[in-house]
C-alpha cells in the first residue's frame, strides 16, 4: 500500500532507515543498463540501501513508456528514483508527482528538464572529441568517415554529433564526414545500415558509432565482410559485446565511460539526496564510495569524468 | 423430400423419379422448389426429411464433393465461376487430373476442354481467364463442367435461360447423346417448347409439392399449365378495381445493348402493370434502368411528363419513384441495421431536423407504416436480419412507401414468401393502387400476374412481345408471348375449358 | 457481426421495450467493456490505495485522451468497410507542425487550427485515392503511412520540438484540470460525444453504416458513397491532427517518431469496443471505452504484479477474445432467431 | 485485380497460345517490377563503380533473402483473402528459439528444425482460430502478433542471443557463398520456387486461388476451404520460422525485438509484386521480386543522393503507385471485354 508516510521520513533526512531506490533504465535488455544497474546495486550494498530495477521491455517505444513505472514506484513510496529518460519532456509530470511526495529524482545517461540531479557520463565535449581523436588516428588523419547513430531524435546522440562535426571542421580538415545514418538502436537496422554505408561510399575509411548497439552491430557486419581491418570502426561500446571484435582485429580502440561506475555514482547521488547531504545546489559536495568526492556543477549536473578507452590490452578486465 | 429455410417451406413433398437413359423435365412456377430439390440432390442443402435413393441405395450427401463422387453432376441456376482462374481450371476445379510428380496435367485438361467445347460447338479459349465472360459463355462453361464429370446423373437447372437458339440446339444434341449412353438427365426450364422438344417425361411441382408426372408424348402444354397454375386464381389475388388516372410513368424506346431493345410503355395512376416473361428475359434490367441503377444507351424516362436523369437513383427517388428490388436480402435491406433505420433510410430528408434525426422521431415517423403493413416485428429497432422473408419484404415496401412515391416498381414481390404472407402483400398492392399509386410489377409467377395486373406486358429476350389487357391475359396467351410461340400452337379452343377446370 | 447486441433475448419478447433495453444492457458490448474497465480500476485501487488520488487520478484520465480521438476517427472509417493505418503518421506530422507553428511565434490557437487542418488534408488524400480510384484502403493507407512518416522524418530530421519552444499556456493545457478532470480528457470526450451523436442521429452518419453494411444496397438507396467515404477519411485525418495537437500539449515536445505504431492500437481499441472490422456496425462509444481500457491496462498490470513483458500479450489476448466472443454470441443469436422464426410461422 | 495479365487481347483469340504468352509477358506485373529492379541496380552501379564488387554484391543478394521468405508465405495467405500480421513476431520468436536451442549445445540442424517447427505451430494457431471460428484474419493476426511478441519478451526478458553462443558453422552460413551467390539467398530462392511451383501446379495450390477468388463458389464446389486456409497459415508460419533461422545466421544474434514491423514490409512486398489484397490472384514470384525491390531501394537511394529520411516515403509511394496502376489497367481491361462481348453477340 501507499507508504507516502515513511517515504516522507526517508526524505526527511532520517538516514537511519535504508534508502529504497528504484532504477528505471531506458529499456530492459540493454547490456549497457545492465552494467549500470549492477553498479547501482554495488553502491547500494555499500551505503546499505535497496535497489529495484523496472522499465519498458526492449520491444516498446514511445516517449511515455516509462511513465507507468515512475507512477508505480511513486505509489510504492520509494525514497528515490534513478532514471535514464527516454524523452526529456514526456516524463515531467510523473516525475513532478514523485517529487511532490518528497521522492528524490536522479537522472543519468540522458537527462530531463525536471529532476534534482543529473549524473552525466562525461561532458558531451569530452565524448565527442575523444571519439574523433580515436577515429582520426585509426584512419591516419585523412579520408571519408560516416556516423552510425541511434534514433534520429536521441537527444544526447544529436548533441555529440553536432560537437563532432564542429570538432572535425576545426581540427581535422582532411577528414570529411560523408554521411550520418540512424540504426535506431536496433540490431538488424544498424547492421543493414552499416552494409548500406559501405555500399554507398566505396572510399569510406572509418565509421563512428556513438551507441553500444550500433557499434556492436557494425562490428559484427565488418567482421564478416572483406572490409574487416580495412574500414576502421570506433565509438561507444560495451566491452563484453566488443571483446570478440577487438580480439579478431575488426576494432582496435573504442571508448566508453564505465557504465558500472555511472550507475554506482548515480546511486550514491540518490542516497546523498535522500540523506539530505546535498540538495542539488551548485557547489554541494558528497562522497561517492571508492570514486571519491564529487561536486554538483551548474544546474545540478554531476560529471563522472572523461570517457575510458578500451583496447586489446585492457578489455579482458571488464565484464559488463 | 422436405426442406424449409426458416419460415419458408421450400419443399413440402418434392418427389422425382429419374430413369437411366431418359431426360426428365422438372417444371413449376418460380419458387416451386425446383432448385431446392436440385440442391438437396447435389448435397448443397441437407434434406429435413423424406427418402433419397440413388442407384438403388439410400444416400444422404453432406457436401457437393460427395455427390460428385457418387456420379451426380449439377448445373446450378446461378453460374458459379472463379473469375481469376482460367476457363479450363474452372471446369476441372477440385478434380484436376494429375500428371507426373503429382503436378496437374494442364495439357490434358486443355485437350479435354477443347473437345468438350467442340462438342458444344462453341469457340471459347480454354486458357483465358473466366473474368468478363458473358452470362451465356458462363452458362456454357457450367454445362461443360457438368459434362466433363461424365456422371451417371446430370441435373441442369435452367441451363438455357441465357443461351441463344443455336447454343440451345447444340446443348440438346449433347444431352440426347448422353441419354443414349444410358445416363439419366434432369432438365429444369420455364420454356415449354424446350421441354416438349427434348424431354421424355415431365414432373410438375407447385408450392414445394409434387403435383404429377406425365409422359411428354401424352400431354399438352395446357394440361401442364393447369397442373402448374392449378389454384383458385381469383380470390388469391384480390385486385380491387381502381379508377385509372392519367399517365404517371412513360418509358420511350429504352435501349441497352445485350440486355433489352426499344422498350416503350406507360403506367397510369391507380394501375398495376405487370412485366411478365421467362427468367432472364430482361425484366429486372428494364426496371433497374428505369430506376437509374443501370445506365441505358438511348431512350427516355419521364415521370408526370418531367424527364428523369438516367443513371441516378437519387434523381429517381427525388422524382417520386420507389423501387423494391428482386433480391431484397442483397439489395433492399441494410441487413445489420434496425427495421426503423431501414424504413427511415430513405426519408431522412423529411423527418430530419437540421440534418439530425432523433430515434424517437424516427420511430414515430415509421410506426404508421409498419403497423399498416402489419410488420410482425415486436420492436421496431430489431435487426432486419431477424425477420422472416415475408416481413422483410413488407419492411422494404414500407421503406419506400414512406417516401410517398408516385410510382412503385416492385420486382418479384412475393418471391420466397410463404403463401400466407403472399396474399397480404397482394392485398397491400391493390390497396395502394386503389389510392392512386401507379405500380409496375415484375413477376415470374403467372397466377400472380393474371390476378393482379390491369395490363400485362410480356417480355421475351429483351423485347416487349405482347401487351395484354386484363381480359385477354390468360396463361396460354402470356406463355405464348413469353416463349415466342403463337397461341394457336397451344390450341386456343382448349384454353377456355382449361382455365375453367383450373378455377372450378 | 454483433447482431447479438441489437436483438432482444427470446424470452423477453412478451415485454419488448423493457426486455429489449434490459437485454441490450446485458448484451451490449459497450457496457461489457466498461464493466471490465471499472473492475480493473477497482482492483488497482484496492491493491494500491493511492491509485485514484491526486495526479495519479489525473493521469488515469489524461493518458487515454489521445488514443480516444484516434479510435473515434478509426471507427468512422471502419464502419464504412475501410481502415486507416496512416493515423499514426498523421498524428506525428500534425503534432510536429503544431509545434513548429508555435515556435515560429504564432498563437497556440493558430497552431492547433493548423494541426487539425493539416490532418484533415492528409485524410482527404487517403479518401480521394481510395474513394475515387476504388482501391483497398488497407494497402493505400499502409502506403500513405510510410509516405507521411517519411515526410515528417525529412522535415524534422534529427531535430525536435522542445517544451521550451511551445507556448506556456498551451503546455499548461496538457495538465490543467476542471473539477479534477483534465481539460484534454474533457475535450476529447466532447469530441467523441459529438462524433457518436453524428453517427447515431445525423443523416450522413446513418449513411456511413448503410454503406459499410451493404455497399450494393447503399448504391440502390442512391447514397453518395464516394462523398461519404471521403468524408469519413477526412474526419479520421482531422481527429488524428487534433490528437497530434494534444500530443504536443501533453508531452510538451514532439520528435519524428511521435505516434509510431499507434494506428494499430487505434484499430485494436475500436475492435475491442465492438466495432465490426468488416463495417456496418459498432459505436464510437465502444471504441472510446476500448481505448480507455487499452491504456489503463498498461497502467494497471504492473500494479497487479504482471510483468511488463506480458502487457503486449494481454492486449493481444484481449483482442482475440473480443472477436471470438462476438463470433460465438452472434452465431448463437442466429440459431436462436432461426428457431424463433420457425415458431412464428 | 490484374485480369490484364491473364486475358489475351481480343485479336489474339485466333492464335491463343502465342498471343497469350506474348500478351502475358508484355503486361506481366512480375516482369515490370523486375525491370524496375534491374534499372535501379544499373543506375546504382553507374553512379558508384564499386556497387557490384565483392561483398557489396554479396550483401545486395543476401539482405533480401529473409524478406523474400516472408513475402512468399504472405502471398499464400493473401491469395485466400486473408492476411497474416503475426509473421514479424513469429520470426522473432523462432529466431530466438533457434538461438537458444543452439546455445543449449544442440546441433544447428536440430535448432533450425526447431525454429521452423515452432513457426508452423504458431501459424497453425492463427489458422485454427481463423478457419474454425471464421473470424477476420486481420484482427486475429493483429492479436497474435502482440501475443507472440509478448511471449518472446517474457522469454528473452533482458537477455539476448549473442554471436558467441551460436555454432560457428551456422554463423558461416550467414555469409558463405557458392559462385559468389550467398547460400541463404540460394536457399530462399529454392523455397520461393518450390512454393511458386506448388501454387501453380498442385491441386491444393489452385484451390487456394479458387477460395480467394470466390469463397461461395468454392463452397459449392465442395472444396475443403477450412483445411486449405489452415494450410496456408501453417505454411506462412513455417516460412516465418525459417526466416527466423536465417535471421539468426545472418545477424549473428537475436534480441527480443527481432523482426518487429517486418510484417508490413512483407505485405507491401506482395502487393508491389502484384498480389491482389482481396485474394484470388498474384504470384509468389512477383512477391519475391517485390521483396527484392523493397530491400534494394533502401540500398540504392543513398547512392542516388536521396536522403535516408526519404526512403520510407519512396517505399510508400511505390505501394500506392502499384495499386493505382493495377486499378487503372484492370478497369481498362474490363471495358475492352465489354466491347468484345458486344461484337460477338
Ligand atoms: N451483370 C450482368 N452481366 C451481364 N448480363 C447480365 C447481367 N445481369 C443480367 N444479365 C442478363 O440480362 C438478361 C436479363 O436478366 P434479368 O435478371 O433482368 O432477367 P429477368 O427477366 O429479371 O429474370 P428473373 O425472373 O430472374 O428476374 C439475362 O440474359 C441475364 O443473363
Ligand atoms: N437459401 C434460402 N433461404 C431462404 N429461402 C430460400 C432459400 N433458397 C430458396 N428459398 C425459397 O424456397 C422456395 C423455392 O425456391 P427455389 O429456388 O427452389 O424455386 P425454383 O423452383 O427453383 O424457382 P425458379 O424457377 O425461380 O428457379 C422459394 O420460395 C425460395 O424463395
Ligand atoms: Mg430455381
Ligand atoms: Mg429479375
Amino acid at each position: 500500500g501507499g507508504d507516502d508516510g515513511d517515504s516522507g521520513n526517508g526524505g526527511g533526512g532520517g538516514g537511519d532507515d535504508a534508502a529504497k531506490i528504484t532504477v528505471i533504465p531506458k529499456n530492459l535488455g540493454n547490456p549497457y543498463f545492465e552494467a549500470s544497474t549492477a553498479g547501482s546495486e554495488r553502491a547500494a550494498k555499500e551505503f546499505g540501501g535497496t535497489i529495484d530495477e523496472v522499465g519498458p521491455g526492449s520491444g516498446e517505444s514511445g516517449p511515455d513508456t516509462q511513465v507507468s513505472f515512475i507512477q508505480t514506484a511513486t505509489q510504492q513510496g520509494v525514497n528515490a528514483l534513478v532514471i535514464s529518460a527516454n524523452d526529456q519532456d514526456a516524463l515531467c509530470d510523473s516525475i513532478e508527482q514523485a517529487q511532490e511526495v518528497d521522492i528524490k529524482v536522479v537522472t543519468f545517461d540522458s537527462d530531463t528538464s525536471c529532476r534534482d540531479v543529473f549524473v552525466s557520463q562525461a561532458d558531451a565535449e569530452g565524448i565527442a572529441t575523444k571519439q574523433i581523436e580515436l577515429i582520426a588516428d585509426q584512419i591516419g588523419g585523412s579520408g571519408e568517415i560516416a556516423i552510425l547513430s541511434a534514433a534520429a531524435n536521441a537527444t544526447n546522440q544529436n548533441e555529440w554529433i553536432k560537437l563532432m562535426e564542429e570538432d572535425l571542421k576545426a581540427n581535422y580538415p582532411d577528414i570529411t564526414l560523408v554521411d550520418t545514418v540512424y540504426g535506431d538502436d536496433d540490431d538488424q537496422k544498424s547492421f543493414d545500415e552499416t552494409a548500406a554505408l559501405l555500399q554507398a561510399h566505396p572510399n569510406l575509411k572509418g565509421i563512428v558509432s556513438p551507441t553500444t548497439v550500433g557499434i556492436a552491430a557494425a562490428a559484427r557486419y565488418l567482421s564478416t565482410s572483406e572490409f574487416k581491418g580495412k574500414v576502421a570502426l570506433t565509438g561507444l561500446g560495451a566491452p563484453s559485446q566488443m571483446k570478440t571484435f577487438v580480439k579478431d582485429g575488426t576494432v582496435t580502440e573504442f571508448a566508453l565511460w564505465n557504465p558500472d561506475e555511472l550507475g554506482y555514482l548515480a546511486a550514491f547521488t540518490a542516497d546523498a539526496l535522500v540523506k539530505g547531504d546535498i540538495t542539488g545546489e551548485e557547489g554541494d559536495t558528497f562522497e561517492a564510495g571508492d570514486l571519491g568526492e564529487y561536486t554538483v556543477g551548474a544546474d545540478g549536473v554531476v560529471v563522472l569524468g572523461d570517457p575510458f578507452v578500451f583496447n586489446a590490452d585492457n578489455i579482458d578486465d571488464f565484464d559488463f | 423430400m422436405r426442406k424449409s429455410f426458416g419460415a419458408v417451406q421450400a419443399l413440402r413433398s418434392g418427389t422425382l423419379r429419374v430413369e437411366p437413359g431418359s431426360i426428365h423435365a422438372l417444371i413449376g412456377e418460380n419458387g416451386a422448389g425446383k432448385s431446392t430439390l436440385v440442391k438437396i440432390v447435389a448435397g448443397v442443402h441437407r434434406r429435413d426429411g423424406g427418402t433419397f435413393r440413388f442407384k438403388g441405395n439410400d444416400v444422404d450427401f453432406s457436401s457437393t464433393a460427395e455427390s460428385k463422387g457418387a456420379g451426380i453432376a449439377v448445373i446450378y441456376q446461378e453460374p458459379t465461376l472463379f473469375p481469376d482462374l482460367s476457363v479450363t481450371e474452372n471446369i476441372f476445379m477440385g478434380r484436376m487430373p494429375l500428371g507426373a510428380g503429382r503436378r496437374i496435367d494442364r495439357a490434358a485438361m486443355h485437350e479435354e476442354a477443347e473437345s468438350i467445347f467442340r462438342r458444344l460447338g462453341v469457340r471459347i479459349d480454354p486458357r483465358r481467364s473466366a473474368r468478363g465472360l458473358s452470362i451465356a459463355d458462363q452458362q456454357i462453361i457450367e454445362i461443360a463442367k457438368a459434362i466433363s464429370l461424365d456422371a451417371s446423373l446430370l441435373v441442369m437447372d435452367e441451363p438455357t435461360a441465357a443461351l441463344s437458339g443455336v447454343e440451345v440446339e447444340r446443348l440438346f444434341a449433347v444431352a440426347r447423346s448422353l441419354r443414349d449412353e444410358g445416363r439419366g438427365l434432369v432438365f429444369i426450364s420455364h420454356r415449354f417448347d424446350e421441354v416438349f422438344d427434348l424431354c421424355d417425361t415431365v414432373t410438375v411441382m407447385r408450392d414445394g409439392a409434387y403435383v404429377g408426372t406425365e409422359k411428354v408424348a401424352e400431354t399438352t402444354v395446357p394440361a401442364l399449365v393447369s397442373l402448374m397454375v392449378g389454384r383458385e386464381v381469383d380470390d388469391l389475388f384480390p385486385k380491387v378495381d381502381a379508377e385509372i388516372g392519367d399517365v404517371v410513368l412513360s418509358v420511350e424506346n429504352l435501349d441497352s445493348p445485350g440486355v433489352f431493345r426499344d422498350i416503350s410503355f406507360d403506367v397510369r395512376a391507380g394501375e398495376i402493370v405487370a412485366l411478365a416473361g421467362l427468367v432472364g428475359a430482361g425484366r429486372s434490367e428494364i426496371a433497374r434502368a428505369v430506376f437509374g441503377v443501370d445506365k441505358y444507351r438511348s431512350g427516355r424516362v419521364t415521370l408526370d411528363g418531367k424527364p428523369i436523369r438516367p443513371g441516378s437513383p437519387r434523381a429517381a427517388i427525388k422524382a417520386g419513384i420507389a423501387f423494391v428490388p428482386e433480391d431484397r436480402r442483397q439489395q433492399g435491406l441494410v441487413i445489420d441495421s434496425s427495421v426503423a433505420h431501414n424504413i427511415a433510410g430513405v426519408i431522412r430528408g423529411r423527418i430530419a431536423k437540421g440534418g439530425l434525426i432523433a430515434t424517437g422521431m424516427e420511430n414515430k415517423a415509421v410506426r404508421p407504416w409498419a403497423s399498416r403493413l402489419e410488420v410482425k416485428t415486436n420492436a421496431l429497432d430489431m435487426a432486419a436480419t431477424t425477420m422472416s422473408g415475408g416481413n422483410q419484404q413488407k419492411v422494404v415496401i414500407a421503406k419506400w412507401l414512406a417516401t410517398g412515391p408516385k410510382l412503385l416498381i416492385i420486382d418479384e414481390p412475393t418471391r420466397g414468401i410463404d403463401v400466407g404472407t403472399k396474399s397480404e402483400v397482394h392485398r397491400l398492392l391493390s390497396e395502394l393502387a386503389g389510392q392512386g399509386l401507379a405500380v409496375l410489377m415484375i413477376s415470374s409467377e403467372l397466377p400472380e400476374v393474371l390476378g393482379m395486373a390491369d395490363r400485362v406486358l410480356v417480355v421475351c429476350e429483351g423485347r416487349i412481345t405482347a401487351e395484354l389487357a386484363r381480359g385477354e391475359a390468360t396463361p396460354e396467351t402470356v406463355m405464348a408471348a413469353a416463349t415466342g410461340t403463337t397461341p394457336d400452337q397451344i390450341h386456343l379452343e382448349h384454353e377456355a375449358e382449361a382455365v375453367k377446370e383450373v378455377t372450378a | 457481426m454483433n447482431t447479438a447486441l441489437d436483438t432482444p433475448p427470446a424470452p423477453t419478447r412478451r415485454r419488448p421495450d423493457v426486455g429489449h433495453i434490459l437485454g441490450g444492457l446485458v448484451r451490449s458490448r459497450e457496457i461489457a467493456v466498461l464493466v471490465v474497465l471499472l473492475l480493473l480500476i477497482a482492483v488497482a485501487t484496492f491493491k494500491s490505495d493511492g491509485f485514484l488520488t491526486g495526479d495519479r487520478w489525473r493521469d488515469l484520465l489524461l493518458t487515454p485522451s489521445i488514443l480516444m480521438l484516434l479510435a473515434a476517427g478509426q471507427t468512422m472509417v471502419i464502419i464504412t468497410r475501410n481502415v486507416d493505418l496512416s493515423v499514426g503518421s498523421t498524428l506525428g506530422l500534425c503534432a510536429y507542425a503544431t509545434g513548429e507553428i508555435m515556435s515560429a511565434g504564432h498563437s497556440p490557437w493558430l497552431a492547433a487550427l493548423g494541426g487539425v487542418a493539416l490532418g484533415a488534408g492528409l485524410g482527404a488524400i487517403n479518401g480521394l485515392i481510395i474513394a475515387v480510384a476504388r482501391v483497398p484502403a488497407l494497402v493505400i493507407t499502409l502506403g500513405t503511412m510510410l509516405v507521411y512518416r517519411g515526410i515528417l522524418l525529412r522535415w524534422a530530421g534529427s531535430d525536435r520540438v522542445n517544451a521550451g519552444e511551445l507556448d506556456p499556456g498551451f503546455l499548461d493545457l496538457g495538465t490543467k484540470q476542471i473539477l479534477t478532470i483534465p481539460v484534454l480528457t474533457i475535450l476529447s470526450l466532447l469530441v467523441v460525444i459529438a462524433v457518436g451523436y453524428y453517427l447515431r442521429t445525423a443523416r450522413g452518419g446513418r449513411e456511413l453504416y448503410a454503406i459499410g453494411s451493404d455497399p450494393d444496397a447503399a448504391a440502390l438507396f442512391g447514397l453518395p458513397i464516394r462523398r461519404r467515404v471521403l468524408g469519413a477519411f477526412i474526419a479520421s485525418g482531422a481527429l488524428a491532427g487534433l490528437a497530434g495537437v494534444f500530443w504536443a500539449a501533453r508531452y510538451g515536445g514532439v520528435s519524428s517518431n511521435a505516434g509510431q505504431g499507434i494506428e494499430l492500437q487505434a484499430v485494436a481499441a475500436a475492435v475491442i469496443g465492438g466495432v465490426a472490422i468488416f463495417g456496418g456496425s459498432g459505436s464510437v462509444w465502444g471504441a472510446a471505452i476500448g481505448a480507455f481500457l487499452l491504456v489503463t491496462i498498461n497502467r494497471v498490470l504492473p500494479i497487479l504484479g504482471v510483468s511488463d513483458f506480458y502487457q503486449q500479450a494481454v492486449v493481444g489476448a484481449l483482442i482475440i477474445g473480443a472477436i471470438v466472443l462476438d463470433r460465438v454470441l452472434s452465431s448463437r443469436a442466429e440459431r436462436r432467431l432461426a428457431v424463433d422464426r420457425e415458431a412464428t410461422s
